[in-house]
């Protein structure tokens, strides 16, 4: 049942109109430059000390974008940690993220979280955690709890290579293939699981060609195309929507830039392999289409770009102004409602606190 | 009020909360047709239908994310995991996710999901069919932790466990499953988390337990009485949130305490009982805290009895602990 | 590179003489009786009460023993919990099982396990644990290990239908695909887990195609047939020997009996469908081609089976002689040496003995 | 003699261990090309080949069970978890499988593999990077737990584990991976396990630790000095075994104790220790025994320096529990 086995070929990129407008295809360049903007500006902030530690998405924003602009709004998304394509491409305001990466008092998440670990309900958008794989089960839970609703409710996992791995992979797809549910298992082969290559993660062919062991299809496909993107995850949702059944895509994309900043790539790959992907940027992919199809020129494009940086900027002061989250804040939320011991901790804190014991 | 086993109120009370609201349903391996290893889900399937009983996989990683993608939906789910002891494939699921869905989304992800598994040894069921690991849950904050040793109780707690909007782990002493019975309340009626119940007033001796514990510990309390040694029996029935306002309110008027369990002594409840005691009721100790568990090997087959605490062993102990000091 | 996919066809069984002579197919005939008969026995004594539990492996026998006796006596078998054609055809004596099924002071296991859980590391038949597939990853690491020590050693996990869905089934065969472990993954689909039928544990076609996502072979064999059974196992060997790597065999079977002594099946499936199997009894078609071939023939089959009951009553007895396990023995093998706690603990107990607290 | 790194004590242990023996192996992610996430096995792909370390695929379940495999066919494999957080994809192999197979197979099969990891928090690694939950292993019969807070306590300790005969839980404390240094022996050295180290010795209060809280510790009881409050600081080092002979040595002297850790609160191992001193030390006990611990919340992130325990929230508790009672 695989469709399109082998490496996806650095052949032409699809031409747009096929399933996004031109003003369609505007808007999601206009992401994919967003992502861009955002990811350069917070590797310099990380090493400058003023986050914590980033993880870039650099040469996965046609994947990212492409799958977010083929689902609906009511859609559920299931992120693994690298999904800030995903996540602006959903609406999520860039001054969010910055609260989140700097883990102050205007972060939803009340600063609990390592920056890029975010989610926000009202974008359905679940929050990710660290541990490998675990989105997968999980978007099949939510797929079958909206099908027992009868919510025309697609849910989409995304997650890496290594995540083929996982526990959770093998869990998540056997289940969804035996209910049939309506889920799409988005995987980006960035061809790196921080130092371990696609090919010494398994011995397959294809990572997509794994979803014949649990009977629906997998299909590949090159993940630097925007437009190839948006349709795979299109006819996947489709399937779904439809009761066909869930679908696993592989969108061969690359990791241009460490695993994170705690990583130092030089250390296991090349450069030639470097040069060799980014010739296939997504994002200058998607420019000469958007030229060639003239809607986009080269003074659009710089104007685009710096009022990508801008809206950077604007975010990140508005986030840095913000006050650090409230030291008692610690105690909320493990339960809906605190248990007696932790009501008894927090007063402990409280005084130790009040004493000058402990310093916020 | 109806006379049930143990089992049979776990039944009803997952038949009540399923009648009631059509948000909970069940999953877990053999739960439908079979009705469940130990007939917990009996004539659930039949009527509920396969969409609210789910007979899954052999996974328990995917039971277990399954159930939490349901309930950040908005589900009730209920997860029957067979044995206690086969619930480590979906402990990730459980400790790292379950656990801190809520916490690490600042309270956006409420994570309601109710584990259900039988748990505890005195079937003759050697290492994977008789273990307790209730510590490693009560270790691992977010989680609740409930165990009935009534049939009132295995109802009532778990209604309230299905309607709470915490992750709840719902173990279920499946020795006493068919042993003990008892009148149970016809509807919803729930038995409030966080509360201890006080079963036999003491003056000499407090004595904590829970599960199958109960009957063990009681039977050696009234043949106790007889030799003149006052015990007062408690069944803590929830270790999370643990009802520590009855412990201290017991062993205040008593000054000295018996823990009893079946799972191993080293890092286990009844090391937190004893520090709790140690810290907050130091002063009104007159003996040392004693245990009375599990010993800390693996859980035996043909020597089961010797390793469990029977009515002998914890009679010898609060027998020794009354005198002591 | 699926082989044979879809389901085995109950056709004439292959003949005798391809790999196995007809003497070897007579012994081996032999132990598939005598595993049954140790079965038939062993539910009678439970429900007598004189064993604790037990799980049958009827129905099972051709390819338990087709496979074992394929292997060499210097490979490693991992098996689950059915196994007992396999332990037999190792040459584990009956006398040690029925030791163990007690679990008294004559079973090497120290009566730790409850019943059909055993191991003899005489016999390079590794200790069984409960818990679903967890010996699927621990075969492909001890056949890295052999693989280092230059040993002439393969592998075997044996497991059913239903731990095809466990997270060892994923991590092993993904492991033994990247390292390319001299391996066999013998997998008995006796159609149930519990009562989980075959189909809805996973909507792959066969079981044995998942082995593609591993990037090795996978076959599907008619495990009610010996010599197909043997020769599907023999050539697995050869392969793993040879350096070839892994290869996943998918041997259908039916368990003609309950999943184990707590179990009752009729509440799960229907009478015609076992009745459907045991036209394709693995022993009645042994038999018949034994017969055939002239090796056989109804007297001395009366003859062996008579013995085989015989010998499991010589078995049974002298285990129900032998004494029952001392009590200190709780104590051992925590740690090669006990920790102080250990000691302390096995005093208070020894204690309690002496003291008439507790009673053997 | 050398002065290293905690981080590099663990690496030349490993290298001792590969030169000497060569049975032993690692395994893990990311352990070979790229050295170790933490740098903790840099070299020794070069040194020692890829049949003997070998970077493995995303599969803790793997790792492990690959491992236990490898033990049970005679070899001594190291694997490394590359934060202790992601150990639970393999806790069913090592809960079901590692700790119990000398067991369960009468002595046939021992088991020994080492589990090495990096643990704790003080990184700014929030929910993920931090956790210290070693009481889940302390809890499991049959695995030892050893935690070095030394370089020198790091290798010895590590050759010791890699020579044992059972299954070994190294916890490394990566908080101070870097930023503690010392002399390391050169060549085998090993620490044995259940001995705890005498950090400072003293009169008043007894205060018990281990990993990246003994540093903290240690200032607290510098700085109590000052004040007159002379404090014995104890590094348990191994907590299974345990030296229990020390602990009740020191508590005998000082009849107060204290007890610090990282982990929460609620049946963490500080309970085990203040349970173990109201059995064994109840009649030399002056005051309650004190929990320095982090709360019974999910490790936080922002928050994270208000979690831990650090040097004023010890000096705190110390100052009281020696003023107590
Ligand atoms: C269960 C688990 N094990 C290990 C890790 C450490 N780790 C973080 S990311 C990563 C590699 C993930 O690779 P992939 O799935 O390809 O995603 P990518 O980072 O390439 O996007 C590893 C091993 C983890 N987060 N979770
Ligand atoms: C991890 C785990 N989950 C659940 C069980 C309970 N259980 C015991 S056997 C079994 C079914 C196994 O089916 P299969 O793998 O097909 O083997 P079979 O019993 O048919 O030989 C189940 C669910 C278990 N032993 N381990
Ligand atoms: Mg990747
Ligand atoms: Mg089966």
């Amino acid at each position: 049942m695989t469709q399109d086995p082998g490496r996806a070929a650095p052949a032409a990129a699809t031409p747009p109109g096929e399933g996004l407008s031109n003003e369609e295809t505007l808007a999601a360049y206009r992401v994919m430059v967003l992502a861009r903007a955002t990811d350069e500006r917070c590797l310099t902030l990380q090493r400058q000390g003023r986050i914590g530690f980033y993880v870039p998405a650099s040469g996965q924003e046609a994947a990212q974008i492409g799958a977010a602009r083929a689902l609906h709004a009511e859609d559920w998304v299931f992120p693994a940690y690298r999904e800030l394509g995903v996540a602006l491409a959903r609406g999520v305001p860039l001054e969010a993220l910055f609260h989140q990466f700097i883990g102050n008092s205007g972060d939803v998440l009340k600063g609990r979280q390592m920056p890029n670990h975010y989610g926000y309900r009202e974008f359905r958008f679940v929050v990710a955690s660290s541990p490998i794989g675990t989105q997968i089960t999980q978007a099949v839970g939510a797929a079958l709890a909206a099908r027992r609703r009868k919510d025309p409710v697609v849910t989409i996992a995304f997650f890496g290579d290594g995540a083929t791995s996982s526990n959770d992979f093998h869990a998540g797809l056997n289940f969804a293939g035996v209910y049939r549910a309506p889920t799409i298992f988005f995987c980006q082969n960035n061809q790196w699981a921080i130092s371990l290559p696609r090919e010494k993660q398994t011995h397959s062919a294809t990572l997509a060609e794994k979803a014949n062991a649990y009977g629906f299809p997998g299909v590949v496909v090159d993940g630097t195309d925007l437009f190839a993107v948006h349709r795979a995850v299109s006819d996947a949702r489709r399937r779904a929507a439809s009761g066909q059944g869930p679908t696993l895509i592989e969108a061969q994309v690359y990791r241009f830039g460490p695993h994170s900043t705690s990583d130092d790539p030089r250390r296991y790959r090349a450069d030639t392999e470097v040069a060799h992907w980014k010739e296939m940027d997504p994002i200058k992919r998607a420019k000469e289409l958007l030229i060639g199809a003239g809607v986009l020129d080269e003074a659009r494009d710089t104007a685009l770009w710096e009022e990508a940086r801008a809206q950077v900027s604007r975010a990140l002061e508005s986030a840095e102004k913000t006050s650090p989250v409230e030291p008692g804040t610690l105690f909320d939320d493990v339960f809906a409602e605190p248990t007696p011991r932790l009501v008894e901790e927090r007063a402990e804190f409280d005084r130790l606190l009040a004493e000058g014991v402990i310093k916020p | 009020m109806t006379e049930l086993t143990l089992v049979q109120a776990v039944n009803r009370g997952l038949q009540q909360a399923m009648r009631d609201d059509g948000d909970v349903l069940v999953l877990g391996e053999d739960v439908g047709l079979n009705g469940g290893v130990f007939r917990a889900t009996e004539g659930l399937l039949k009527e509920f239908g396969e969409e609210r009983v789910l007979d899954t996989p052999l996974s328990e990683t995917g039971i277990i994310g399954t159930a939490i993608g349901m309930a950040l939906y908005g589900l009730k789910p209920v997860a029957e995991i067979q044995f206690l002891d086969f619930i480590y494939p979906a402990f990730d699921q459980i400790v790292s996710e379950l656990a801190k869905f809520r916490y690490r989304s600042g309270g956006q992800y409420p994570c309601h999901v109710v584990i259900r598994s039988p748990y505890g040894g005195g079937i003759k069921g050697g290492l994977y069919h008789s273990q307790s690991t209730e510590a490693y849950f009560c270790h691992t904050a977010g989680l609740k932790v409930v165990i009935p040793s009534t049939p009132a109780d295995a109802k009532g707690l778990l209604l309230t466990a299905i309607h709470d909007e915490d992750p709840v782990m719902f173990l279920e002493p499946k020795r006493i499953y068919r042993s003990v019975t008892g009148e149970v309340p016809d509807g919803d009626e729930r038995v409030p988390f966080g509360r201890a119940r006080l079963v036999r007033e003491g003056t000499d001796v407090s004595v904590f337990a829970y599960g199958a514990m109960i009957p063990v510990v009681t039977e050696a309390a009234n043949a106790l009485a007889a030799e003149g040694i006052s015990s007062e029996v408690i069944d803590l029935r929830t270790l999370v949130p643990l009802d520590e306002a009855a412990i201290l309110a017991s062993v205040e008027k008593t000054g000295r305490a018996v823990v009893v369990h079946e799972a191993a002594r080293f890092c286990g409840f009844g090391g937190e009982l004893a520090a709790l005691l140690a810290e907050k009721a130091f002063f009104s100790l007159k003996a040392p805290v004693t245990r009375v568990t599990g010993y800390d090997t693996p859980f035996p087959y043909a020597l089961e009895n010797l390793y469990l605490p029977n009515v002998e062993r914890v009679s010898h102990a609060v027998r020794t602990t009354a005198r002591a000091g």
